[in-house]
């Protein structure tokens, strides 16, 4: 392949010049698909604007409650944040299903985000979650929703020369559990077939106040389905909820059939995965099945 | 297109190499430094094969740059053993012959010994998923998973209190 | 030392020491095909096609030859033109021809990756550039990737080149059927008619890689005076000679190849696919050239074991004797002619005696990578049918499937598929040993269901060259000219140090090159222990010889006077009984003596014995997800005896691992435009370490007489049962016959879905 | 004078469909040459693509004497991997 300019800058601004002068550079946190991808040809960039040096960009601090996980935080050192495994168990455990020990190593949510596969692990969960991410440009910074960044398979909303600096996410609510399932054909070291996130506040009456559902790997973006969560809200969670909100789920998707898997099975999965992410989202929340 | 001077400690030592900006770690490690120890079984991060430490963490050497390891603290299978005295992973791997052909080993080493400093006491579920992003094809993994649990339970009778 | 000995008499034979190459291999020291360097050397890359099926109208180089850097470009056309001859390729045989052609396309490209053009560089970064501007005119043909629409009237053809191999009369117009084999006995129509049970279907499996690690690389040097070295990781160095002398019309004395050390063949290294290649370069370049593929042209390229498409109906009396078996098979052989429809024929019911047997199989080219030999070549896919469909008998007659088998198992004396007896087999021992077993008898928990497989391989002989020499001190060195691809130089180790009576550390193995000693077949076929062990032992037992004559020399004794007993000459001669002389004490006088010791053996034995084995695997399945988890395997196995038993349980348990990845995910996936979308380990879902439990061995061991210490061979059986054992498992988890691998959750699910 | 059987696809590819010869021979040499005759090709498959048993014995070595009523097999080889 031939050769890019490597960068290693050491402030957001230098990072966001270099990216702004440069259409085709691409930032390089983890690597992990971008190093792959040059490899293999599909995506040669002119220059590599390396985050990592950047003060900030790697570890988890709290934030407005809750917490900002700098872009270049590996999916391991998540596992290392007490309060954040404390409080978003689903979106840590959904970051450490992603390739291998070695891989999450170096991987990060950002990454796995900005590099908008419809079946990244950690998307689905980080919706749920109401996740944001903090964007660095030319213009400044600004906040949108995860849910909004992937805008197809391999297409982001970031302008020219943005980057992600941080995802936020926020405090968890009282009542509050997450979960993140996925199926894939091995045990590990495997893209999901689906992916289902699901975060939820339960009462302590027992009624769900709050519910949302993510899938992943079921459209050409990971999907908050908000009928499914709506489906939940005000109930007990009873089998017929459950059902329901299955149904909607059922409803909402629009896989593809490729290698991974066919439209039924897919569809099918995005179900059963749902009930089950709601399952444990549930016992996470304190409240007995 | 001008290469990048990168100053790095690997196993102990400093080295100074110059490299191309996309050179993988993994090239520079055996192209460079001659240490071939380190295998390239996929050049995607899906075998293991090219496992080392990088400042205290494995990591596939072939989804890292060259140029991101100035300054850095690497580990690769050269440095396990000390001097001519083998690691007990290393020994474990032998006496058990949990080694065929031998092209997947130094990965399987390099990550069993990450797990054990890590986790002295793993059950054969946490050896198995921490060991999943290693391939190998010879041994159906029987014999490795053994060897790195004789090993933990050897290296935990050294580390016990007489 | 022609009968195989007790034993309990064994010191060294059946111990476990450390392998000789161990300590080099977990410290990241030995030398592998990727790691070797020659001085000077430049890097290669290959064009590859990216059409399945293409004429090639012509080919521009000149922009990628004049790119500074670039040191040669080879096309098709730089090879030799080649006269039509069936030649020897590893352990199979192919047509001269079709090997040089798929080193190489010349006329056409026959699958997606099929090698089109190459070019040499002083950097590896600037032959891939050149790559980038070498100009290939190409004419798309329709391609064809299923055997059965490869056979249809209005297929694209391959070749026009390749008439039906046993097809009569004589065909005298080009097929993409490379072969057609049959084996009629009895009278199945009958036999069938009168069954007390039927059970009938058809069972297919995908092509699946073999998988090695180590991706396929070479360096090459060839000479202005036309002498040649090829460094390469082979499971055969003198196949890398042999075939590169043929393809490139050179003396076989002029290449000399070295064998680095190999990471995982399983057959897919045995024959060439880079080093013609790196040689045409390195003569145009002057220099030394290294070839290395990336895990993508592994894929795209190299060997693949073929699919198969099995139609089967098998009959069994009440009691389950088998009366009748009707079988139908088509391999996928992908681009080039392959060999593996003999052994389908074999290896389908040769472990069972069914008098009454139909069957028929063919070789059916397609645009695919050629087909290469993977452990057991042709054996585990027409076994999957045959005991999925002895699982049906059994469930269908109300007998232990275990049981089934037994009744019906061949034993010594019975006659094999192809005709001659059957010398010392041990199925009928394996499948006692599997009754015997706890995890035939453990009690399955709700969810988990069990299954059996059972299956076996011929083995083989073929020529092996060994020396085993003393040296001054007295230690003792053998040289074979067979790779260690598994631990084999321990075994070699053993069998010397057994035969010496001399401690195992005191004998070091070299593996060496194509010039230092005479021709060895390759390692592969579960030959090498067997032959290359009996070279090993024969020069062992004549250099015991001359360490004999030598003490009687010393002593003025007749040689028959003495007795080598515990690694020492013993004088059995009036007057001079039990004076001793240690080999090291004899090897020191060697020089006044008679000369150095040593001796050379070459052979070719007969006498291997087919190995036999059953396996057993518990599987749980989540019938909504469709996953299914292999919860316990246990694989037995009559391997005649083991040498060193942690290598012999390693092969069970690799093989088994391999066989329960082509059960469960593994598979080539194309796209429509028969492009191959799964070309890396992400996606060609071999077993993880997670994938698995452990497997569990049972050596039986019912020697061989007529290998020294009872060999038989091991390492092709283990993959033939495992696809079985893997599928009647999830079978019965379901309630649902499984027809169709790999068992994916997608597949089970929709399975379980359909039964309601 | 041996008997001679032959397998597919040898027979079909070689023997035009005959499966069962008498050959006059003394040793597998003199019979793949007599066998090469009658079947120009045969001896350059024999020597990468054939295995014969004789008298149920699979064996390696040609100069293996036969004797009038010596059964011979010719059986396809079939490769390892």
């Amino acid at each position: 392949m031939p050769s890019p300019a490597y960068h290693a800058p050491e402030t957001v601004s230098q990072a966001v010049a270099l990216l702004a002068g440069d259409p085709a550079a691409k930032p390089l946190a983890g690597g992990t698909d971008l190093i792959v991808q040059m490899r293999s040809g599909r995506n040669v960039p002119s220059a590599i604007v390396d985050l990592k040096r950047i003060a900030g960009m790697i570890g988890v601090r709290p934030h407005a409650g809750g917490f900002a996980v700098g872009a270049a935080t590996p999916c391991t050192a998540l596992k290392n944040d007490r309060a954040l495994v404390a409080a978003w168990p689903g979106v840590v455990e959904a970051a450490n299903l992603i390739g291998s020990v070695q891989v999450r190593n170096r991987a990060t949510m950002a990454g796995n985000l900005c590099n908008a596969s419809p079946a990244a692990d950690s998307v689905p969960a980080l919706i749920a979650a109401g996740a944001t991410c903090l964007i660095a440009g030319p213009n400044g910074n600004r906040e949108i929703a995860v849910a909004d960044l992937p805008q197809g398979p391999g297409r982001t909303a970031l302008a020219p020369g943005e980057f992600v600096v941080e995802i936020r996410l926020p405090a968890r609510p009282v009542g509050g559990g997450d979960a993140y399932l996925r199926a894939t054909p091995r045990t590990e070291m495997d893209i999901a077939v689906v992916g289902a996130g699901v975060a939820l506040v339960i009462e302590s009456s027992g009624s769900c106040t709050s519910a949302r559902i993510a899938l992943g790997a079921v459209a050409p973006t990971a999907l908050l389905i908000e009928d499914a969560g709506a489906a939940l809200v005000g109930t007990r969670l009873e089998d017929a909820a459950v059902a329901r909100m299955a149904e909607a789920v059922r409803a909402a998707s629009r896989p593809i059939a490729d290698k991974r898997g066919s439209v039924e099975y897919r569809t099918h999965m995005a179900g059963v995965l749902a009930v089950r992410a709601v399952g444990v989202a549930r016992e996470r929340a304190g409240v007995d099945a | 297109m001008s290469k990048l001077l990168v100053s790095t400690t690997v196993n102990g030592d400093s080295y100074d190499f110059a490299c191309d900006p996309s050179e993988s770690l993994l090239d520079a490690l055996r192209m460079r430094l001659s240490l071939t120890g380190s295998k390239e079984g996929c050049g995607s991060g899906d075998c293991g094969a090219c496992t080392v430490v990088l400042d205290g963490e494995i990591v596939c050497s072939c989804l890292v740059l060259a140029a991101e390891v100035d300054g850095r603290q690497i580990a690769t299978i050269e440095g396990v053993a000390e001097g001519s005295q083998l690691h007990p992973i290393q020994q474990k791997f032998l006496e058990l012959g949990a080694l065929q052909c031998g092209f997947c080993t130094p990965g399987f080493i390099v990550a069993a010994k990450a797990l054990l400093d890590h986790n002295p006491s793993p059950d054969e579920t946490e050896v198995r998923y921490w060991l999943a992003g290693n391939l190998c094809r010879c041994t159906g993994y029987d014999k490795i998973v053994r060897a790195v649990m004789d090993a933990a339970a050897e290296l935990r009778q050294e580390r016990a209190p007489a | 030392m022609n009968a195989p000995q007790d034993k309990h008499a064994f010191r060294v034979v059946g111990t476990r020491p450390v392998r000789p190459d161990g300590v080099e291999k977990v410290t990241g020291k030995a030398i592998y095909g990727p790691d070797f360097v020659a001085p000077g050397m430049l890097h290669a890359a290959i064009l590859r096609s990216p059409h399945p099926h293409a004429r090639i109208q012509g080919i521009d180089t000149r922009k990628a030859a004049a790119l500074p850097g670039v040191k040669a470009v080879v096309t098709g056309a730089d090879f030799p033109s080649l006269q039509s001859v069936v030649v020897a390729a590893g352990e199979s045989s192919s047509d001269i021809i079709h090997l040089s052609r798929n080193c190489m396309a010349l006329e056409k490209a026959l699958y997606e990756g099929h090698a089109v053009a190459a070019v040499a560089a002083t950097t590896l970064q600037i032959a891939e550039e050149a790559l980038g501007l070498i100009d290939v005119d190409y004419a798309v043909l329709p391609h064809v990737l299923d055997p059965e629409d490869a056979m249809r009237a209005d297929a694209p053809l391959l070749h026009d080149d390749v008439f039906t191999k046993g097809a009569e009369p004589k065909p005298d117009t080009p097929s993409n059927v490379a072969m057609y084999v049959t084996l009629n006995r009895g009278d199945v129509g009958a036999a069938l008619e009168n069954a007390a049970v039927v059970v009938s279907g058809r069972y297919t499996c995908q092509p699946v890689h073999q998988g090695y690690i180590e991706p396929h690389v070479c360096v090459a040097s060839w000479n202005a005076d036309d002498q040649a070295q090829i460094w390469v990781s082979s499971q055969g160095a003198f196949s890398v000679r042999s075939l590169t002398a043929s393809i490139l019309t050179m003396s076989q004395a002029d290449i000399r190849v070295t064998p680095l050390e190999i990471g995982g063949g399983f057959g897919g290294k045995t024959g060439v696919y880079l080093e013609p290649v790196a040689m045409l370069l390195s003569r145009k370049a002057g220099r030394p050239v290294r070839i290395a593929m990336s895990r993508s042209e592994v894929f795209r390229a190299t060997g693949p074991a073929p699919g198969a498409i099995v139609d089967i109906k098998l009959g069994a009396a009440a009691d389950g004797t088998l009366v009748g078996a009707e079988i139908d098979f088509k391999y996928n052989a992908g681009a080039y002619p392959g060999n593996s429809a003999h052994s389908g024929i074999v290896c389908s019911i040769g472990h069972y005696r069914v008098e009454n047997a139909r069957i028929s199989g063919m070789e059916v080219l397609c645009n695919r990578p050629a087909s290469k030999a993977y452990r057991a070549p042709g054996a585990p896919q027409v076994a999957f049918a045959v005991e999925s469909a002895l699982d049906e008998i059994a469930l269908k007659l109300g007998i232990d499937p275990l049981d089934l088998r037994l009744k019906n198992a061949v034993k010594p004396g019975d006659p094999q598929p192809m005709g001659p007896a059957y010398g010392e087999i041990g199925y009928i021992e394996c499948l006692e040993a599997a009754k015997a077993h706890p995890h035939w008898k453990a009690p399955l928990p709700a969810g988990h269901a069990r299954g059996i497989g059972g299956g076996f391989w011929g083995n083989y002989g073929g020529p092996s060259t060994a020396v085993v020499s003393i040296t001054e001190d007295g230690s003792a060195l053998v040289t074979t000219g067979s790779p260690d691809i598994g631990g084999s130089r321990a075994a070699m180790a053993m069998m010397a140090a057994e035969s010496l009576q001399l401690p195992y550390e005191r004998v070091r193995v070299t593996i060496a090159d194509t010039s230092s000693i005479g021709y060895s077949m390759v390692t592969g076929g579960s030959r090498t222990t067997f032959a290359t062990g009996k070279a090993v032992v024969d020069a062992a037992v004549a250099v015991i010889g001359t360490l004999k004559e030598r003490a009687a020399r010393m002593w003025n004794v007749e040689a028959g006077q003495v007795e080598w007993r515990d690694g020492e000459a013993i004088c059995l001669a009036d007057g001079k009984t039990d004076q001793r002389l240690k080999i090291g004490q004899i090897a020191a006088k060697a020089a006044f003596s008679g000369g150095p010791i040593s001796a050379e053996v070459a052979i070719n034995p007969g006498g291997y014995l087919p190995g036999f084995g059953v396996h057993i695997c518990d599987v749980e399945v989540d019938a909504e997800t469709g996953q299914t988890f292999v919860r316990r395997y246990t694989a037995i196995q009559d391997v005649g005896r083991a040498i060193h038993p942690d290598y012999v349980e390693g092969q069970l348990q690799g093989g088994a691992a391999q066989g329960i990845g082509w059960a469960l995910n593994e598979a080539y996936v194309y796209d429509a435009a028969g492009l191959l979308d799964n070309a890396g380990f992400l996606d060609y879902r071999m077993p993880v370490c997670s994938d698995l439990p452990m497997i569990d061995t049972v050596l039986v061991e019912k020697p061989n007489p007529a290998h020294p210490y009872g060999v038989k061979g091991v390492g092709e059986t283990p993959i033939v049962p495992p696809l079985a054992a893997v599928g009647n498992a999830v079978s019965r988890a379901i309630g649902v016959r499984m027809h169709d691998l790999p068992l994916t959750p997608d597949q089970v699910y929709r399975a379980a879905r359909r039964k309601g | 004078m041996a008997q001679v059987s032959i397998l597919s696809p040898l027979s079909s590819e070689f023997f035009g469909g005959e499966d069962s010869i008498e050959i006059d021979a003394c040793s597998l040499f003199e019979l793949v040459s007599a066998l090469d005759r009658r079947n120009p090709g045969f001896a350059d498959a024999a020597d990468v693509r054939v295995a014969f048993a004789v008298d149920d014995v699979l064996t390696t070595d040609w100069a293996t004497p036969l004797s009038r009523d010596s059964n011979v097999m010719l059986v396809p080889r079939v490769g390892g991997g």
